[in-house]
């Protein structure tokens, strides 16, 4: 045990698993497979492994997404780590490959594969392309591929290996706004499900539904509901495809309150779905949605940071909801 | 456009070849009194590639003309059922014309073995003859392409989509443009693991204005990866000439520019195809990067065809409606099926002594026997159970039913 | 006033628009400009204007929606069809380029164009990627960019001179299971607004919100209904983005049963978001959804059209949630 | 890399060099001992280009050294609020050291009039050289850069995203790669409408690797646009050097493959720059097609740097600890600071008898203060209202704020 930050906890499941299997292979652009933290050694895949299991590549984000599914195809198990900058180009091949192909082919492809799909931090100053939110929804709402966006560093590393040793294809977002998270966290292997939500707080009167990187906002906010004496439930999604339905439709059939939280924009934001669902198995209960406006996220910190949803307004908004 | 709308694209042009014999597509081209010789000038000085296939085992050699024959018949039986068979269900991207390339670059290759032995094939989607050549289950795959439940890919696939690892045949892909990016990440994948296998790529003209075949091509050269990309330059992509989108007249132009080593051959014969991919397979397996192939060749049928088909139609076999900007002239068709890859196969071996002319005919015979044995297995093949179609998302459970509400 | 596909609709706007604006322009790659209909002249974009102005490209739809992206910034209006197989390769053009530009220079950037996007007809046999129905999702959750779905070749055509004449980008679905419906339509340029959704059945036992190619069956369902006696009011959403809430969230608030119907898959379906809207806007709502399930289309026509939404479907799913 | 950290890199070297002047860089550099001549035989032979840039009168030539001196002081002005004044809150992506390319390229170009006949430049994350070459207002861009709400695009985008149609600045893109697919459409929309403008994509060496790069090639060849395609190489992109993502010494040569006429420059000669984007220019006005230009140029500074910078740490203007493949040796940078941009248009000048060394003196002294005021205009700008961040989503109406529930 010890403390380690969410990158840290992430490369220490990839080494493991790298070192354990010598087939598996690490395809970057700009972000090198290091990372270190007090007491524990540093990790430097490249070096480790090699430049023939581990490499950067030129700025082409659809190659190196490409290419883990093909070495997936050809039995080696792989893993990428895309700058959110180039997202939008890995696109077709998870929609039309990565999530089809094992159905495509009656069961006969397997895509052992993991797509570290980085999101942006969310911090002020660099405008729309560099400040969004916003693939979660396009990736949870394709078929075949498990979408999942840990939440703190020992989930991350759990939901790692778990993700590595699946011989499903994981789209594995990283909210760059957790970098500085930091948690104790098992130096040994172990896993965390690809399919199960986490109650972080119990409570009765109203459920809080978020995942990634709207968790911290959501943990702050029920901390000073609590404190007023509210019973808040907060529900870490963690995965976003396939989700766990039974955790926050259980939740809310006890408080009748559903208030979710998404950093990425409005429309069809992941908590839609999560009321969407709870809406068609509960009746009676009441719903709130805060997320990132139907707008493209401008550059100068005033506009942006008056934008970006916080802990206040959680805080409101709850509060709204249950009074 | 008469030749393909009256002949073979009618039902009585078709049925009339059929009940002759595969050269049938000959004589017509022949009546028009097109003649040229088997083999080109250009192509004879490609064909100058090390590793003949004059070293060849007797065995191989046949065993290559046996591909080409069994691309042929399963092509042309395909086409008679559609247009005669109320039952089949079945469609196809026509390869008829192209075997030799499919039948050579693949007899290169290693075809069984595990997996990771194996040489892994990315194929489009026009795969069968890719799919036949690299050793796939005919029956099977006639069951696929009839969405038959015990089919090669349990129906879930069919045409664009055969796979079979157990021959290395990753699999067809009905995108334009992914192939080489998957091949060269499994070719990654191959030269991490410390294998010696090779990745080979086949795919059309079309590919070349892809952004995949740029991405292919730099990072396979960069990296050095055993991959191969075998372009079947069939002239069309749909609709269009390639030249409307390529501005080389040799494509293998592109691939040379990365300064991977490329070779234009004579796609209808099948030793320049296997030449050029022996040389390119030896490259790969020494560690020594990848190769481009850039194999001229034509398919003889129209893009695609369906039952139901009506000549002149879209799916029908002949003229396209559709072929707005550039179709494919008529006497383009009767020229390039006197080089037919089947008759080049059986001239050559007759003349290097490897057969004579009554042991191809009874070579023929057999594999056609062998092509209407597995139509006739996938004819009698259950249908699909519908509650199927929610397995295979993942490698366990079952999706949700939805539909329902 | 003469029956017209929804192709010879909208390409009778394209030509009305292209004639009236010179330097216009029309980019495709397989589907050819072309339309025909019995009384009208043969519509060929091609023919007419020239490839000055009217071109095919190769297998590259990035370049098609990169260049009449680039068109519009140039200060030209412009138009592209993709076919659905390459839809995969547009996405970071729509992301970060049409759809943010004019927010990131404040207002400077427009890019007055049109982004046809071929849907599958969901056609049986052709499997996962040829049968698909599902990135409309993926685009209504992108920001400043329109994405409209019309059902009808009325409303395909005054879409398409409202989309036209839109500085806004404009994604202009096209589900092509629509391509043999014919109805009247008028000849003369006309528009159709794009952020209001349609009420095409009125009634107050339930609503059922629909588009594109689920309004058929919606509609067939709902007169099987209706002649059992039920109120059915079915809406049109018609656009996806801006989602015009109030339509179904005053007719829920009426009906209290609201039936959602979508092709695309179940998980984020934009009836996520419809329920999502409503269940924050009605109390005491009933819902339930029917989509595709999430799981890509099989080829055998077996499976597939057991999987596909039917109007057996929405009549069951209905008279369930009337009770 | 002594050097960057204990020199550039660090703040009280910094100020050392600020309070001397600009060429404080060259200073530093001579000391090593490494010395060049002003212009290599390789970049001399290129110079031979028609259009000389002899030919202009002293006015245009003078304005182009003035375009280097504005873009040089800008840098410099903007490291320096960075290091010291704790208000300003605007980054870089630094161009010190690439000016020639963006000045001498811009010269050739038609860069006022109405926007359909004005030249139209398509910039990358590095845009800031050649938003001022292309006459961007250096006030509205610094006030845009500190994220005011009377800068250029009102606080929207700052630095990756400046954007002046006035000028035909269509604007900078922080995304690598849709640039040239971006520009080759709006080539196409010029060609159709037939204006005799033509489109512009400055890009780096990181764009070569890019699937867009093909896009952008293949189809302004096949359509003959009136595009260029000025590929700065800079030799990295962000940690790597070029070589890891390209296998081509001269990244022309990838453009050559598609017939595209191709140059390459010394992008430290402002002259060449001109005389080679004249030419293009010449091409493209006449319906004769795309062209492409690799500069050779180097950046002073590291990739990026922003307010708070600390020497030695990501962000700041020096070594770069994330830079583990490949990074940038300090001998380098010194040699390449020996053919400063600046110095070599001074030179070239005073040789030509267009200035002597005191009007060069006194123009240099003159854009400092035109920078000095532009930095003192923007700092004293208002701050956005942060509920106009839901404005410009679309030409009308305002989003509606979500974040509140
Ligand atoms: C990304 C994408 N865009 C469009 C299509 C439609 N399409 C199917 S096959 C084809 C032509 C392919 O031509 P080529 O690569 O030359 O292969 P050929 O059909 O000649 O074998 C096209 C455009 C597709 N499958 N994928
Ligand atoms: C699609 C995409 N991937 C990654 C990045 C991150 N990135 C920003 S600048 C840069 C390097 C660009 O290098 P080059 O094109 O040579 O331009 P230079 O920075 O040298 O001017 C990278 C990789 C990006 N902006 N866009
Ligand atoms: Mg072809
Ligand atoms: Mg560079």
């Amino acid at each position: 045990m010890t403390e380690k930050s969410w990158m840290y906890a992430v490369l220490e499941a990839v080494q493991a698993e790298m070192r354990a299997d010598p087939a598996m292979t690490w395809i970057f652009e700009l972000t090198p497979p290091v990372a270190s933290t007090p007491g524990r050694p540093v990790i430097n895949l490249e070096t480790e492994f090699g430049r023939k299991r581990v490499v950067n590549t030129g700025i082409d984000e659809m190659w190196m997404v490409g290419a883990v599914t093909g070495a997936g195809l050809s039995g080696s198990r792989a893993a990428t780590y895309i700058p959110y900058q180039g997202i939008g180009m890995t696109f077709q091949m998870l929609q039309n490959h990565a999530g089809k192909l094992r159905h495509m082919t009656g069961g006969k492809a397997s895509i052992p594969v993991v797509y570290v799909m980085e999101f942006t931090g969310q911090t002020p100053g660099f405008a729309g392309q560099h400040s969004d939110y916003e693939m979660d929804t396009a990736f949870a709402h394709l078929v075949g591929i498990r979408t999942v966006v840990p939440s703190t560093p020992y989930d991350a590393k759990g939901m790692m290996h778990a993700a590595l040793r699946s011989p499903d294809p994981v789209v594995f977002i990283y909210p760059a706004g957790l970098r500085m998270l930091m948690e104790d966290v098992p130096d040994e292997p172990y896993e965390v499900p690809l399919d199960k939500a986490a109650v972080r707080t119990e409570g009765s009167d109203i459920t809080i539904v978020s995942s990634g990187p709207g968790m911290q906002i959501s943990l702050e906010a029920a901390q000073r509901l609590q404190a007023e004496g509210a019973g808040v439930e907060v529900i870490d999604l963690r995965v976003l495809k396939e989700m766990d339905s039974a955790t926050f439709i259980n939740s809310v059939a006890k408080t009748k309150r559903l208030l979710t939280v998404d950093m990425s924009y409005y429309t069809l934001c992941p908590g839609a779905e999560v009321i969407a669902r709870t809406a068609e198995n509960v009746d009676g209960a009441r719903y709130k949605r805060i997320a990132f406006p139907d707008a493209p996220p401008p550059a100068s910190p005033e506009m942006f940071l008056w934008m970006r949803p916080d802990a206040n307004h959680v805080f409101d908004a709850a509060r709204r909801l249950i009074g | 456009m008469g030749y393909e709308r009256d002949d073979i694209g009618s039902d009585a042009g078709f049925r009339a070849l059929n009940t002759t014999s595969r050269r049938g597509f000959l004589r017509i081209a022949g009546l028009a009194g097109v003649s040229l010789s088997l083999v080109s000038a250009a192509a004879q000085a490609e064909a100058e590639i090390g590793f003949w296939a004059k070293d060849l085992s007797n065995e191989k050699l046949v065993d290559m003309f046996r591909t080409i024959l069994r691309i042929r018949w399963h092509e042309r039986t395909m086409a008679d059922k559609m247009l005669s068979d109320p039952d089949y269900r079945g469609y196809n991207h026509f390869c008829a014309g192209q075997e030799a390339v499919a039948a050579g670059c693949c007899a290169a290759l290693r075809n069984s073995g595990p997996y990771d032995q194996i040489d892994l094939v990315f194929s489009t989607h026009r795969p069968t003859g890719h799919a036949i050549a690299k050793g796939v289950d005919m029956k099977l795959m006639c069951a696929e392409n009839d969405f038959r439940a015990t089919g090669l890919n349990g129906g879930y696939g069919a045409e664009m989509h055969l796979s079979d690892p157990s021959v290395g045949f990753v699999g067809a892909d009905g995108m334009v443009g992914p192939g080489p990016v998957l091949a060269t990440g499994a070719a990654f994948a191959i030269r991490a693991r410390e294998s010696d296998q090779v990745a080979v790529f086949f795919g059309g003209d079309g590919t070349y204005a892809t952004p995949h075949f740029h991405s292919a091509l730099n990072n396979a050269r960069l990296l050095g990866l055993p991959f191969i990309y075998v372009l079947e330059n069939n002239l069309y992509h749909q609709y269009a000439h390639y030249s409307f989108s390529c501005p080389h007249t040799d494509i293998a132009e592109a691939a040379r520019a990365y300064g991977i080593p490329a070779r234009v051959v004579d796609g209808q014969d099948v030793f320049q195809t296997y030449n050029a991919m022996h040389e390119a397979v030896d490259r790969a397996r020494a560690g020594n990067g990848p190769s481009f192939i850039e194999a001229k060749t034509y398919r003889y049928y129209n893009h695609w065809g369906a039952p139901g088909a009506t000549a002149g139609e879209l799916g029908a076999f002949g003229y396209d409606p559709l072929a707005i900007s550039s179709f494919r002239p008529e006497r383009e068709v009767r020229a390039w099926m006197q080089r037919d890859p089947v008759n080049i196969a059986r001239a050559t071996l007759i003349n290097w002594g490897v057969l004579d002319a009554g042991q191809a005919e009874a070579l023929e015979t057999e594999v056609r026997a062998e092509v209407d044995a597995a139509f006739a297995w996938a004819a009698e093949q259950p249908l699909c159970n519908p509650e199927d179609g929610l397995m295979h998302v993942y490698a366990e459970g079952r999706a949700i039913a939805r539909q329902f509400g």
